[in-house]
């Protein structure tokens, strides 16, 4: 197989280089400091990403397995970007772990990356399943990467008994989807599925359990917290996006391309699922303490509300929900690492830590705020547009009381996000001197505040890629 | 037939000057005030133009602007005022203006304070002018939005004793600090914007005309039952706004808690801006549920004027009494809207205005008030007027438009919308609204004799008349008020040519 | 055997499986649970292929199995890093993060 | 009387003089801050507004009928036609009050630079701004051709009266009593709004001469106009201090005795006998609220009459006796003669402003308002003559105008059959010669104080005020004694009447002399027979009692009420929302236990649901 762009597999292939180089280079390395490894890797996800912005739409490969269209494209460029911030932002983590084992780590976290790309393209399910775990399992083992920390290890077992329990009823799930449709090609399944085969949507149903773990959806959620907080925070910011943008991809892939009409019959489920997320998380979130919990907790009450948009269940809907995504990488993972940034002058996680940021170091402040605006839904970030579009969205479908319960939501959800404004701008600063950020580090948090801003100003190029890519799904 | 777009300016400029501010102006304060000044004059002076040159012959939506923003989903940045629009843009520039000079000691971060408040002034200016309903939901956010950290960075906490059944949960809320006003206030607003946002949708979604033009909206028709809906949503969404019983407690708080200049835009504008937009979006493009639902939005109104005016009357403190009577006038002004007679609806808009200048006036004086004698305790004061006579005139020409003494706006407004409900399909309105005025006289008279006649208070001592800048924010406002009651004609011409439409249109065949 | 007998078989072991995660203490115990879980959709697989006469069943069984050791491999790692930090692998103790 | 009108641009001159002076005196601060400076202004403003006023009924020309007398601009414009108009409306009655009002008013101004020449120069401007107002508003409102003119200037004229009320703002009682006169007054005007606009939704339009069109071509609904008129009319109750809300006038003498003089005596209070006057026609649909009027009137001439009698603080007597006159007038126009209680409005105007002037020279005297504490001035005709000419006018002594006009007054109401508030009218009479004489004997006659310091100098100016005053009055009751002579007995009422009314005046000094002057009688004894009478009217029958309790314990108590209810219920409710938010968020994250088992459950859990939910709805 050549590296042609033509050719369908090109950015996978060139990733696994990437990871080969990596591998080698890891073999190789000696002494305790190792961060070049990282670097390398870090540039080679970039170089990948640009890459990607290069691919155009092939034909199916490996016998239909594998189809690289527009959404794929989409998803991966969206992976690709979101995992280059999360690297760079992890490049100047003060913690020798990082140093000495940086080749494990980006290592993990690249094969993640190659299962998600492969997700993204997989039309058929063992090629899905396989992408799934492919992307899963390195993630639990990052989780504990710091091995010394009680809480990261017992997270990482968390994370791990739920997920594992969760793809074991999916993958019991395709089976009877396989049994019912006696083919794993998801094109001839959703022919199927318009017959509408009891037995072949039981299995579906089952099968959602495994996506619903994966984006965090009440009550598949409690992973969420407990693995956020303990795990090591560039790594939960690239984690609270990376994946779940992958879920979306799957689930849209399983249940919508080529169901047509039929998608209908799950607006009732998605409909569910997002209410009840969108309470679960929101309202967990209001007393915590600490910042990262609070994020995970509105993590989930995002999803809650990209739910929204997958409960409309037509093209606008899906378009919607990869604007939501896009807007979502940016806004969360913006907001985790300058958490991060804190947390590593201040040596505190709690949102105390944020007391009177506007006067210590306003930019950093400004753009904490703009990811929480943008979080929750205030015009002229991308937030607003993301939420508004997927209201729009379920809106066509008829889902007033949805919307505006997610509407109403939004002001609960803008209250503990105000309460951290309040820290950085009405309370006054404990000590003086502006805060130290890394360079790197500074970087990908403006990389995310240019992101929030400009999706803010103009949401249009993305919205109209969006809807380009989602409606040949219908 | 005028070169340049002068709306967009009008709406822009403060925008502009909230930016140069944040860049330019580090650090020197004096920089920072020049230039709020110089942009919101220039929006003051271009509103007074097309206040000015507004064809009245011609009447409709003029000034007319278009920029299509997102074709495919109709979202389009279409701008122009009529009658009822250009008088609230008039207030807003005023109001701003005024409040410039007003907090021109504020001391603390004035950088920041300034930049949030001409922010928030565009939001405003935004939604009277805009016609696409998407766009108007934005700016109108954006007026919402920085009152948190206006409220929350420069306000002052009052005390409220947590008593009555409902103490524990007081305690929980911590009611009576700033950060709990804000809170209060951009939470409970928000929470407003959700139904109007839902009420847009639905409106867009059932016209089908893929496009939230008011203009293509005003031109289809919507089913009953959709119309009930949307309406009822927008009334709640927008009356939270124009505080309408029971769900006003936010405004007492908030304008209490905020910083002069923003109390003055709040309760002078903002909540005309909810008042508008039921007026606007509501009648204007649901005319058969506005008259359906009219005994609710009049009945609701009447409580306002009466239970307003009470509640103004049992406070102690300086800024509450004011707040409440925002929420008793409010109470007038959705009267008037409610009547749906010629009368009543003038007379609701003529109010919108009158109102504004008169509670902003007010506010401007609390401040002043404040600022010198360092209180807000009423019956702790006394004999003020001694020492400042020009405050004491100011407040006693605010308070007599408050109760709708003739020769100042208030009058009009109030007598129009006595004779609009009187008119109307419910005449015992009349009986609350004339009621309110006179509690109005109580409060405001009891208020003004304790502040600043009789002996003076041995509380206060080296106390000085209003200064510089201040001069001009209270000459201009009590000239305003004088001005509009004397000669209504100047305002109620333009208003009326876009009042009569909206009531055609419900009293339709 | 019926194709409804394997089904009935797959799904006793399913539940059994699960069973066994939902009660066992001992993390270990756990991961046995897990494992059980999956192969219960092998048994649904291979049933399925056999009757349905069609071989991508076989293959994805395949998969199957490979992605099932490598989760208990990584799932026994964990639980072995466990116990070297908190000196326990009984699941009851790890709750250092709640709330 | 013949009709007839005068020009417009003439009128509006009389309503532009006084407005440019308070115009000057309002903006430009040196000119308000010098006192002569402010004074000059507005006194020349004055001048030449008597003139003007003069020269107007002077140059009136017979009018043309059925042509409006009435010239008017659009005010609040609409739709169709304006919704309401101004302008001025110059026919016999408005121009007969204008004279009256810019010649009293100039007659006070002047009086006042020497009555209040120990008052700080700066605030002395402000009394001129004031008082420029006043006399601007109080031609408004005799000028106005529509309903809603009049009351615009009636409610500023009720302006003027609260800010010179409160003339001296630090003291608290004049505070008060400023407060309580625009509240009561305010009470009254209530109704009178609510008149209106239900007028103009009945009539569709404000316009006197309109309506007046109207009523005489039964065009009006019959049914509203009861109503409609009754709440009118409680305009002018406020105004015109009738029973109940009388209660303000005699505190409203906390304000500088000129200020009395002017607006709570000769014409500010008499607007509302003007209001009836001005809308008799669409008064006369309605003869129920008219026979109300005539009651009404009747008994708070003796109401206010009876308190005059107890009172010991000379401008407080005035004041009451002005109540009465009030009454007096209102008793007429009930009784369908509006002439003769507006020709009594007019004399009384003069002769009042004249007693009030000449209490102001016994107080500038004696620096106190208290009768009990003056007397021995028989020796100074220059201070007695003028007040004694007037009290004589007052207790309608021929051939003074009150004779008169009283007379006509009693005539008519005998003549319209209402003999119970005949009876009282005519026993007021009496009351009121007593008591009017009761305070000129003890002030003047009674040997006392006033000997002690010897000739009392009495500045110039207000003697020459005084004067001028008194020899109006001589002059008007000359005038109208010629015309009755030349007419012979002017109205039908019976031939005994005049003999009747000039018995009760008699009798009413001859008892006051017999009391205070030559002591034969002693008060006590006859208070002491009263005792009953005696006791309430010293307490003003309890009726501002009633107010007050009214206001405190029933509006205070009941906002007090609402203002707790709006903080901890209604406001209570919404915090109790958001706390139960926050308590629910803080139940909901105890379900995160932290155990790792439960999580698991949670995911079966989760299976169940959507099973369930599957089951359920994708059928």
């Amino acid at each position: 197989m050549t590296l042609s762009l033509a050719s369908p597999m090109a950015l996978e292939a060139a990733l696994g280089v990437v990871l080969l180089v990596v591998f080698v280079g890891a073999l190789l390395a000696r002494g305790e400091d190792r961060r070049g490894l990282a670097w390398l890797a870090t540039i080679g996800v970039l170089a990948v990403g640009v890459l990607s912005m290069f691919a155009r739409p092939a034909g199916p490969a490996l016998g239909g397995m594998f189809v690289q269209d527009g959404l794929a494209i989409f998803a991966k460029r969206l992976f690709l970007t979101a995992t280059f911030i999360g690297l760079l932002a992890g490049l100047s983590q003060p913690d020798r772990a990082f140093a000495r084992r940086a080749g494990e780590y980006h290592l993990l976290i690249l094969s993640s990356l190659l299962g998600m790309l492969v997700l993204a393209s997989a039309r058929d399910l063992i090629l899905l399943f396989l992408a799934f775990e492919l992307m899963s399992i390195p993630l639990y083992i990052l989780t504990g990467f710091l091995k010394r920390d009680a809480g990261a290890v017992e997270a990482s077992l968390k994370f791990f008994l739920v997920g594992s329990v969760s793809s074991a009823v999916m993958a019991y799930g395709l089976s009877f989807v396989y049994g019912a449709a006696r083919t794993t090609d998801l094109a001839k399944i959703a022919a199927v599925a318009k017959a509408g085969d009891p037995l072949l949507t039981l299995g579906l149903v089952a099968a959602l359990v495994g996506i619903a773990f994966k984006i965090a959806a009440f009550p598949f959620h409690m992973w969420v917290p407990d693995t956020y907080e303990a795990a090591s925070t560039p790594f939960v910011a690239w984690l609270s996006v990376a994946p779940k943008a992958a879920g979306f991809i799957a689930l849209f892939r399983v249940y919508f391309e080529g169901a047509g009409d039929r998608a209908g019959t799950w607006v009732p489920i998605a409909a569910f699922l997002a209410t009840v997320t969108m309470l679960a998380g929101n309202l967990m979130a209001l007393p915590q303490q600490n910042t990262k919990r609070l994020l995970a907790y509105s993590g989930i009450a995002q999803i809650g509300y990209m739910l929204v948009g997958v409960a409309a269940a037509s093209a606008s809907g899906t378009a919607m929900v990869l604007f939501y995504l896009v807007a979502y990488v940016f806004g969360n993972m913006g907001a985790f690492l300058v958490v991060e940034a804190l947390a590593r002058a201040e040596g505190s996680e709690a949102t105390t830590a944020f007391r009177g940021l506007a006067q210590r170091s306003p930019l950093l402040a400004l753009a904490m705020l703009l990811f929480l605006l943008s979080l929750g839904g205030i015009p002229f970030v991308a937030g607003f547009w993301a939420k508004l579009y997927v209201f729009w969205a379920a809106t066509e479908r008829g889902l007033y009381w949805l919307v505006l319960l997610g509407a109403i939501l939004t002001v609960v959800a803008l209250f503990y996000y105000l309460l951290v404004a309040k820290r950085m701008y009405i309370e006054a600063p404990e000590r003086t001197g502006r805060v130290p950020v890394a360079a790197t580090l500074a970087l990908s948090v403006a990389l995310c505040a240019l992101g929030v801003v400009v999706l803010g100003l103009y949401p249009k190029a993305v919205v109209l890629a969006a809807l380009r890519v989602a409606s040949p799904l219908f | 037939m005028i070169p340049f777009p002068v709306l967009s300016i009008i709406t822009w400029a403060p925008l502009v000057g909230a930016v140069l501010i944040m860049f330019l102006a580090r650090h020197s304060p004096l920089a920072v005030r020049l230039i709020a000044l110089v942009t919101t004059s220039v929006s003051t002076v271009l509103s007074v133009f097309i206040f000015v040159v507004y064809d009245r012959e011609a009447a409709g939506f003029q000034f007319y602007e278009k920029v299509a923003l997102v074709p495919p989903l109709g979202i389009s940045y279409e701008i122009a005022v009529d009658g009822m629009s250009l008088l609230m843009v008039l207030l807003t520039s005023v109001i701003i203006f005024a409040g410039v000079f007003a907090s021109w000691t504020v001391k603390e971060r004035s950088q920041e304070f300034y930049a949030l408040l001409l922010a928030l002034v565009t939001g405003v200016y935004g939604v009277f002018v805009s016609l696409d309903l998407f766009v108007f939901f934005l700016f109108y956010e954006l007026a919402v939005l920085p009152m948190y950290l206006l409220i929350g960075i420069w306000g002052s906490s009052g005390e409220v004793r947590p008593r009555g059944i409902f103490g524990w949960a007081f305690r929980e809320t911590g009611v009576g600090t700033k950060e709990y006003a804000a809170m209060k206030l951009t939470l409970y607003l928000l929470f407003g914007s959700a139904f109007i946002l839902v009420g847009i949708f639905a409106l867009y979604v059932s016209a089908g005309t893929g496009s939230f033009s008011f203009l293509e909206l005003e031109a289809a028709t919507f089913d009953a039952r959709t119309q009930f809906w949307v309406f009822l949503a927008f009334y709640v969404g927008f009356g939270i706004l124009a505080g309408i019983w029971p769900l006003h407690t936010w405004s007492p708080d908030g304008h209490a808690s905020a910083p002069t200049a923003v109390s003055m835009l709040h309760a002078g504008v903002l909540m005309k801006l909810g008042a508008y937009g039921v007026v606007r979006v509501g009648m204007g493009l649901l005319p058969d549920a506005a008259v359906e639902l009219a005994w609710l939005v009049g009945g609701i109104a009447c409580i306002n004027v009466v239970y307003g005016a009470l509640s103004a009357m049992a406070q102690t403190d300086l800024k509450y009494v004011i707040a409440y009577s925002s929420v008793s006038h409010m109470g007038l002004v959705m009267l008037g809207a409610a009547t749906l007679t010629e009368a009543g609806l003038n007379g609701s808009v003529f109010q919108m205005f009158a109102h504004g200048v008169m509670t902003g006036l007010f506010f401007a004086l609390v401040g002043l008030v404040y600022e010198k004698a360092h209180s807000r305790a009423i019956f702790t004061m006394g004999g003020f007027g001694r020492v400042m006579p020009g405050i004491a005139t100011a407040f006693t020409i605010g308070g007599l438009s408050s109760l709708g003494l003739p020769a100042t706006s208030g009058f009009v407004a109030e007598i129009l919308t006595f004779m609009g409900a009187w008119r109307s399909a419910h005449p015992w309105w009349l009986v609350p609204a004339v009621a309110g005025t006179f509690l109005t006289a109580v409060y405001v008279l009891r208020v003004t004799k304790q502040i600043f006649w009789g002996p003076p208070s041995p509380h206060f001592d080296h106390l000085e008349d209003a200064r510089g800048p201040e001069w001009l924010a209270l000459v201009l406002l009590t000239g305003v008020i004088v001005i509009f009651g004397l000669m209504p004609a100047i305002a109620l011409g333009p208003v009326d040519t876009a009042t009569v439409p909206i009531l055609t249109r419900m009293v339709k065949p | 055997m019926s194709l409804g007998a394997y089904l009935t078989l797959a799904a006793a072991v399913f539940a059994i499986g699960l069973f066994g995660v939902l009660t066992r203490r001992n993390a270990v115990g756990i991961l046995l649970g897990i494992e059980l879980m999956l192969n219960a959709v092998n048994i649904n697989l291979v049933a399925f292929a056999r009757f349905g006469g069609d071989l991508g069943g076989i293959l994805f069984t395949l998969f199957t199995i490979a992605i099932t050791v490598a989760e208990v491999a990584v799932g026994l790692a964990i639980v072995i890093v466990i116990f070297r930090v908190r000196r326990t692998v009984e699941a009851d103790h790890l709750d250092l993060l709640r709330g | 009387m013949s009709l007839r009108v005068g020009s417009a641009m003439v009128a509006l001159l009389v309503l532009a003089l006084p407005f440019a002076a308070f115009l000057l005196l309002a903006l430009v601060r040196p000119l308000r801050r010098s006192a002569v400076a402010a004074a000059v202004t507005s006194i020349t403003a004055m001048v030449a507004a008597v003139a003007s006023a003069f020269w107007l009924s002077w140059r009136a020309v017979p009018r043309v009928l059925l042509q409006s007398p009435s010239t008017t601009w659009t005010w609040i414009p609409a739709d169709g036609g304006p919704m309401a108009t101004v302008g001025v409306m110059v026919d016999e009655k408005s121009m007969a009050m204008c004279m009256l009002v810019t010649f009293v008013s100039l007659m006070v101004q002047l009086y006042s630079w020497a009555y209040l020449h120990d008052e700080p120069r700066t605030s002395l401007g402000r009394y001129y701004a004031y008082h420029s107002l006043f006399a601007f508003s109080m031609l408004g409102l005799v000028l106005a051709p529509t309903f809603i003119q009049m009351f615009v200037f009636w409610e500023l004229v009720g302006l003027c009266s609260y800010l010179l009320i409160g003339y001296w703002y630090d003291r608290p009682s004049a505070a008060r009593a400023a407060v309580k006169a625009f509240w009561i007054t305010k009470l009254g005007d209530l109704g009178f709004v609510a008149g209106i606009v239900m007028l103009w939704v009945a009539a569709g339009t404000f316009d006197f001469w309109d309506l007046f069109r109207l009523a005489n071509a039964g065009a009006l609904p019959r049914d509203g106009m009861p109503l409609i008129m009754f709440l009118i009319y409680l305009g002018a109750v406020g105004k015109s201090a009738q029973f109940p809300l009388h209660v303000w006038l005699p505190d409203a003498m906390e304000g500088p005795t000129p200020v009395s003089a002017l607006i709570h005596a000769a014409t500010m209070v008499t607007a509302g006998v003007f209001l009836v006057t001005r809308a008799f026609p669409l008064f006369l649909l309605v003869p129920d609220v008219l026979t109300l009027i005539a009651w009404v009137g009747a008994f708070t001439a003796l109401l206010a009459a009876s308190m005059a009698c107890v009172e010991n603080d000379i401008k407080r007597v005035l004041a009451y006796s002005t109540v009465s006159q009030l009454g007096y007038m209102m008793a007429a126009a009930g009784a369908q003669s509006p002439s003769a209680g507006f020709n009594h409005l007019l004399a009384h105007g003069v002769f009042k402003a004249l007693l009030f002037l000449g209490a102001g020279v016994v107080i500038h005297i004696f620096h106190t308002n208290d009768v009990f504490r003056m007397g021995g001035l028989r020796t100074q005709p220059l201070v007695w003559v003028p007040f004694v000419l007037a009290t004589l006018a007052l207790a309608g002594v021929p051939p003074l105008p009150g004779f008169f006009t009283k007379e006509a007054i009693l005539g008519g109401v005998l003549e319209a059959h209402l003999t119970l508030p005949f009876a009282m009218l005519a026993l007021t009479a009496f009351l009121t010669a007593f008591y009017m004489f009761r305070v000129v004997f003890l002030t003047f006659f009674r040997p006392g104080l006033g000997d002690s310091h010897a000739p009392h100098h009495v500045p110039a100016l207000m003697s020459l005020v005084c004067w001028t005053l008194t020899v109006f009055t001589i002059a008007s009751g000359v005038a109208m004694a010629r015309q009755v002579l030349s007419a012979g007995h002017h109205d039908d009422a019976p031939a005994w009447l005049p003999a009747f009314s000039l018995a009760l005046a008699g009798g009413g000094i001859l008892l006051a002399w017999l009391m205070y002057q030559r002591q034969a009688l002693d008060p006590a004894r006859l208070s002491a027979a009263l005792a009953p009478l005696d006791w309430a009217a010293r307490r003003r029958y309890g009726i501002d009692a009633v107010f007050v309790g009214l206001y405190r314990f029933a509006l205070l108590a009941f906002a007090r009420l609402v203002g707790w209810l709006d903080r901890y219920v209604v406001d209570g409710i919404l915090n109790v929302l958001s706390a139960w938010t926050l308590r629910a968020g803080d139940r909901a994250r105890r379900l995160q236990s932290g155990q790792p088992q439960d999580y698991v459950y949670g995911v079966a859990f989760g299976v169940l649901l959507l099973f369930v939910l599957a089951q359920w709805r994708l059928r």
